[in-house]
């Protein structure tokens, strides 16, 4: 059973790996590629906008107006999808911090625990842990006379901290782990406590390593976001379906889902960039 | 079978722990049919995308800018927009522009159904990610054993089969094992278009049976156990391949 | 066994990376069972004359032929030169996913379609050639320096080549396992290989070389016969040289 | 193996415990008005029971009756859109005090909730095809794709009868726009949102019929928790719920959102106001 952890680290998605510089130099090559890739977008996109408009030859109100009138409220519930990856990740992260903790301490049954807590939401799928939040959280907490209402949206936040939490935790462990045990050593001799060392010396060498990886995950996490439309709340992807009954018309189907694509993408490619280029930075450093 | 249906029963009946998959003909067969989707989805999507990732990676090694930039936008693209997006982007807008054809009743019908077009899309995405993994791992065999291989009379191709690939798949190996692992649990989206898979099979059973909570368990613990035993294979087949006193 | 027969002419051969001219105006004939040595200061272009040989980098100027293949031919058969010319690596280069023996046998087995049993009997002996028998089944990662160095040579010789390529191979190993290799050389420049050697052994290249070539800057400054060249250098930078390293 | 299992459950124990203590709630009433607000699940994607107008907000003939009850309590309103699939689920988790989301009055649902009689609405089962698929009778679906919605509770009657090849979605609108796009033949539904999306006069769907006949006719209900039902808050509804009949308040809402008249509203009109 030890199959879940191991070398594998990541399951839920891959760190972005990226070749080094070798190939296209460092930042100029970066520059050139985005715009390629910006370039190639476009091509695509208005090649099948073309097909649409092509298919269903008698436009009624053109489809570049229907998409426009759509954009506020589609948007509004991309606003939305934000603001419940930014809370999840907020969220998924301070657990998260906490199992990774966990799997370094020095006792057995609370390393044994994170562990296991660790793979297990690693390695659910996130619609599932979604669907297992909305269902099976109440709808309030009670501490002592405390009553904490909670409404879905922020049972759909929990939901996809989850899997967050269990990634960060993973991420955590792995950053602490890359310091070579010369560090632990060399403080240990210096009569370091275990705290000290832990947090003057090995995390703030851990967290350079760490951010690239986080920043993935948060891309993914807002990729996710999407999810929450599954079970019922509202948000870009909601809205857009509701759009496309409204107006019934097949030949917007490509452009409003292609135009839904494209928001995440503006959002998540940048991020997928910077999250490269720090990669690369701390490599050096490293 | 008998003794462990009756068993179920009397947890339902005394304690509410409603588990009609265990005693429950059609909602057991319901969940079967569920878990095998599940399990054919996966192993053909994951064929697809290494097939994928194996073309797009070479593709990145040819000497033309224009197909390389190709692959580079589609990877791009696949990886940084929301698979849900994507699979509804084809069953929905995609599937409308393909050409119908004509089914046994006369009706046009379009060409590929929702179980295609969730192999299609996911089988996309993940190929986009293994166009990276594959890309990475043959960027990490140097350049001097390529030039020695070269050295050796080998041509082009020849390297590539006989000595990249090998020893960029060992590379590649955990990576590829934590995307494929990644594609499993990415089937779970095809609920989202109604392909009758694991979910969709565990979302009919309890709006119907109304135990959301015991089904819950079940799907969860089902999906750790299908990845835990696709972890273990791809376990076993990078220890299968690994070279003594050589570290990947 | 030197004869008279050139086996490799290198005519004015220029090479350049980018703007750097890394060689200029080269010119040196090998005859068939000789030795030579190319010695100088690093950088000086004698990696890259050995690359330009075996058509592992292309000449921008000049002529290279060797046993009558024109290396600088557009149509060049890169597969009969490289029947022809054997190259042994600084970094050993062995393939880590073979074993030893596969290792030697893989190109005239993939590459030359050679019967497979027969090529395993000439592995074996030139495994005992370079006194790795025992080692046929090992995987290269588990080999020293010098024991993947042999190998190394071990697989070169597999081809049947005419004309040994050697580019600093002892240059990354230690003083111990370095006798092995330069052993092994000299057992094959002395059963009559043409050997090309790229080296900073003095004591080696004076000891087996039949010529001394001495580069900097990307031109031969001077060469000769080994006793006379490092006896009377003529030239002030190869004195300096040669001052430095002895 | 066994050992990790055991470790897991022992993990999430204190998720699980969390998870199982759902507080029951004692007088709804006075909780309601204490909030201010009513919580009501709705449906947001049924036009015109409960629908999203162009801004976003969520109108239709459902919401009017919840805003006649936040009116009476003297408190607001807040809608959560719900589906089929977890409409009861909410309600008896407490997220809900109310739900109003076309919901079909079953035996089998009756045990989990308390609906709230007389009945505000009836529907039936059929089919929204277009007029190309030729359909006759419900043997025509047979083998062919229908798409239907998760959680609708002829999904499993039709199929059991009929034996189409159903594509359940999650929501409405992704079943209307497979529709649309030509990814099945129809739609199962409730004949009263064919009905009226037919008769709504849009030019979309002018190549859309209703082909079948209607068939397990259901009465919809609004739904309380089952220890409200016989408490003062599902007494406060079902005295409502009389009143919208007798007023003929219910008449009217259908008019106003385009429904067609139905023979049930109709009937219990004149039952209920003696006339």
């Amino acid at each position: 059973m030890r199959t879940l952890s191991g070398t594998t680290d990541l399951p839920v998605l891959l760190p972005r790996r990226m070749p080094s510089a070798t190939e296209w130099g460092a930042a100029d090559g970066a520059r050139f590629f985005g715009s390629r890739t910006w370039l190639f977008l476009l091509l695509a996109m208005s090649a099948l906008s073309v097909a649409a408009q092509a298919s269903d030859a008698p436009a009624r109100a053109g489809i570049v107006e229907t998409v426009w009138k759509w954009m506020p409220l589609i948007s509004s519930g991309f606003l939305f999808n934000l603001l419940v990856s930014a809370a999840s990740m907020v969220l998924g992260t301070a657990l998260g911090v906490l199992l990774g903790l966990g799997q370094i301490s020095l006792h057995p049954s609370v390393r044994k625990a994170s562990w296991t807590l660790t793979q297990f939401f690693r390695n659910a799928p996130w619609l599932v842990l979604l669907f297992f939040a909305m269902f099976l959280l109440p709808f309030e907490l009670r501490i002592g006379g405390l009553v904490i209402p909670l409404p879905a949206w922020l049972k759909a936040i929990i939901g996809l901290s989850l899997p967050v939490m269990g990634n960060v935790a993973e991420i955590v462990r792995g950053g602490i782990r890359s310091i070579p045990t010369g560090q632990w050593e060399s403080a240990e001799s210096l009569a370091f406590s275990r705290m000290q060392i832990l947090w003057q010396i090995i995390i703030p060498q851990a967290v350079k390593r760490m951010i690239p990886p986080w920043m993935n995950l948060y891309a993914i996490l807002t990729m996710a976001t999407t999810l929450i439309s599954v079970v019922g709340i509202q948000d870009a992807m909601t809205l857009t379906r509701g759009a496309l009954v409204a107006e019934a018309r097949t030949d917007l189907y490509l452009p409003l889902y292609f135009m839904l694509l494209l928001m995440f993408f503006a959002y998540c490619y940048p991020i997928a960039r910077l999250t490269l280029m720090l990669e690369r930075r701390f490599a050096v450093n490293a | 079978m008998q003794p462990v249906a009756e068993f179920f029963r009397w947890l339902a009946d005394a304690h509410g722990i409603n588990l009609t998959i265990f005693y429950d003909s059609v909602d057991r067969s319901r969940f079967l049919t569920g878990l095998f989707t599940t399990i054919w989805l996966s192993i053909v999507c994951i064929f697809l995308s290494i097939l994928i990732g194996l073309t797009g990676a070479l593709i990145q090694g040819a000497h033309s800018p224009i197909p390389r930039a190709a692959v580079r936008s589609f990877v791009q693209f696949f990886r940084n927009t929301p698979p849900l997006v994507q699979l509804a982007f084809f069953y929905f807008a995609v599937s409308a522009l393909l050409p119908m054809v004509t089914d046994r009743h006369g009706v046009k019908v379009p060409l590929i159904d929702n179980v295609g077009w969730a192999i299609i899309s996911f089988s996309l995405f993940a190929g986009a990610f293994n166009v990276e993994i594959f890309r990475s791992g043959i960027e990490a065999v140097p350049k001097s054993t390529i030039e020695a291989a070269e050295a050796l009379g080998y041509t082009r191709v020849k390297a590539y089969l006989y000595i990249i690939m090998p020893l960029a798949f060992r590379v590649c190996l955990p990576a590829l094992g934590n995307n494929l692992v990644n594609l499993v649990k990415t089937t779970t989206l095809a609920y989202a278009i109604g392909v009758p898979e694991l979910l969709y099979a565990a979302a009919q059973i309890w709006s119907e049976v109304l135990n959301v909570r015991e089904m819950m368990w079940v799907l969860l613990f089902t999906y750790i156990i299908i990845v835990a035993v696709l972890v273990f294979v791809m376990h076993r087949w990078e220890r299968a391949l690994r070279i003594p006193g050589y570290s990947a | 066994m030197t004869t008279t027969q050139p086996i490799v002419v290198i005519e004015n051969v220029e090479k350049r990376f980018g703007a750097l001219v890394v060689l200029k105006d080269v010119s040196l004939t090998v005859k068939r069972g000789e030795t030579i040595c190319i010695i100088g200061p690093s950088g000086s272009g004698k990696s890259t004359l050995l690359r330009c040989i075996n058509a592992l980098a292309p000449i921008d100027k000049g002529q290279i032929t060797v046993d009558g293949i024109a290396v600088n031919d557009p149509a060049l058969d890169k597969l009969a030169l490289r029947r022809r010319v054997g190259v042994v690596f600084q970094q050993y280069n062995l393939f880590p996913h073979k074993t030893a023996l596969q290792n030697i046998m893989m190109a005239p087995v993939q590459v030359l379609k050679e019967d497979k049993v027969e090529v395993e009997a000439r592995a074996r002996r030139l495994l005992a050639k370079v006194k790795l028998s025992e080692k046929a089944d090992v995987y290269p990662g588990e080999l020293s320096g010098g024991q993947q160095q042999r190998v190394a040579i071990a697989r070169s010789l597999a081809m049947n080549p005419k004309v040994m390529l050697f580019d600093e191979v002892t240059a990354a190993l230690d003083p111990e396992t370095k006798k092995e290799v330069l052993h092994t050389i000299r057992e094959l420049a002395t059963e009559g290989m043409t050997c090309v050697l790229v080296t900073h052994e003095m004591g080696f290249a004076r000891e087996v070389a039949d010529h001394i070539y001495f580069t900097d800057g990307g031109v031969i400054v001077e060469h000769g016969p080994p006793a006379e060249f490092f006896a009377r250098a003529k030239e002030e930078r190869t004195r300096a040289f040669l001052e430095q390293v002895l | 193996m066994k050992s990790i299992l055991t470790g897991i459950m022992a993990a999430l124990g204190l998720f699980a415990g969390v998870a199982t203590t759902i507080a029951q709630t004692p007088d709804t009433i006075a909780q309601i008005k204490q909030r201010g607000t009513i919580v009501v699940g709705v449906k947001n994607d049924y036009k015109p029971w409960g629908f999203l107008d162009p801004s976003g907000k969520i109108v239709g003939m459902e919401i009017d009756l919840v805003d006649e009850i936040a009116k009476k309590l003297g408190v607001k309103v807040e809608l959560i859109p719900v589906t089929a699939a977890n409409r009861m689920e909410f309600l008896n988790q407490g997220r809900t005090d109310l739900v109003i989301a076309t919901m079909g009055d079953t035996e089998a649902r009756r045990k989990v909730v308390g609906m709230i009689e007389p009945n505000y609405y009836a529907g039936a089962t059929n089919v929204l095809a277009p007029k190309s698929a030729n359909l006759k009778k419900w043997e025509d679906l047979k083998d062919r794709k229908v798409c239907a919605v998760q959680g609708a509770y002829y999904n499993r009657r039709v199929t059991q009868l009929y034996q189409p090849e159903l594509i359940v979605f999650p929501a409405v609108p992704d079943a209307l726009n497979a529709l649309i796009g030509g990814n099945c033949i129809a739609f199962l539904f409730d004949d009263t949102l064919i009905v009226s999306t037919l008769a709504g006069g849009d030019q979309k769907w002018a190549g859309y019929e209703m082909p079948l006949t209607s068939e397990d006719p259901q009465l919809w209900a609004i739904g309380v928790r089952l220890t409200d039902l016989d408490a003062p808050f599902g007494k406060l509804i079902k005295e409502m719920s009389v009143d919208w009949h007798k007023s003929g308040k219910l008449l009217e809402l259908e008019k106003k959102w385009g429904i067609k008249s139905s023979p049930y509203l109709v009937e219990q009109n004149k039952k209920l106001s003696g006339s």
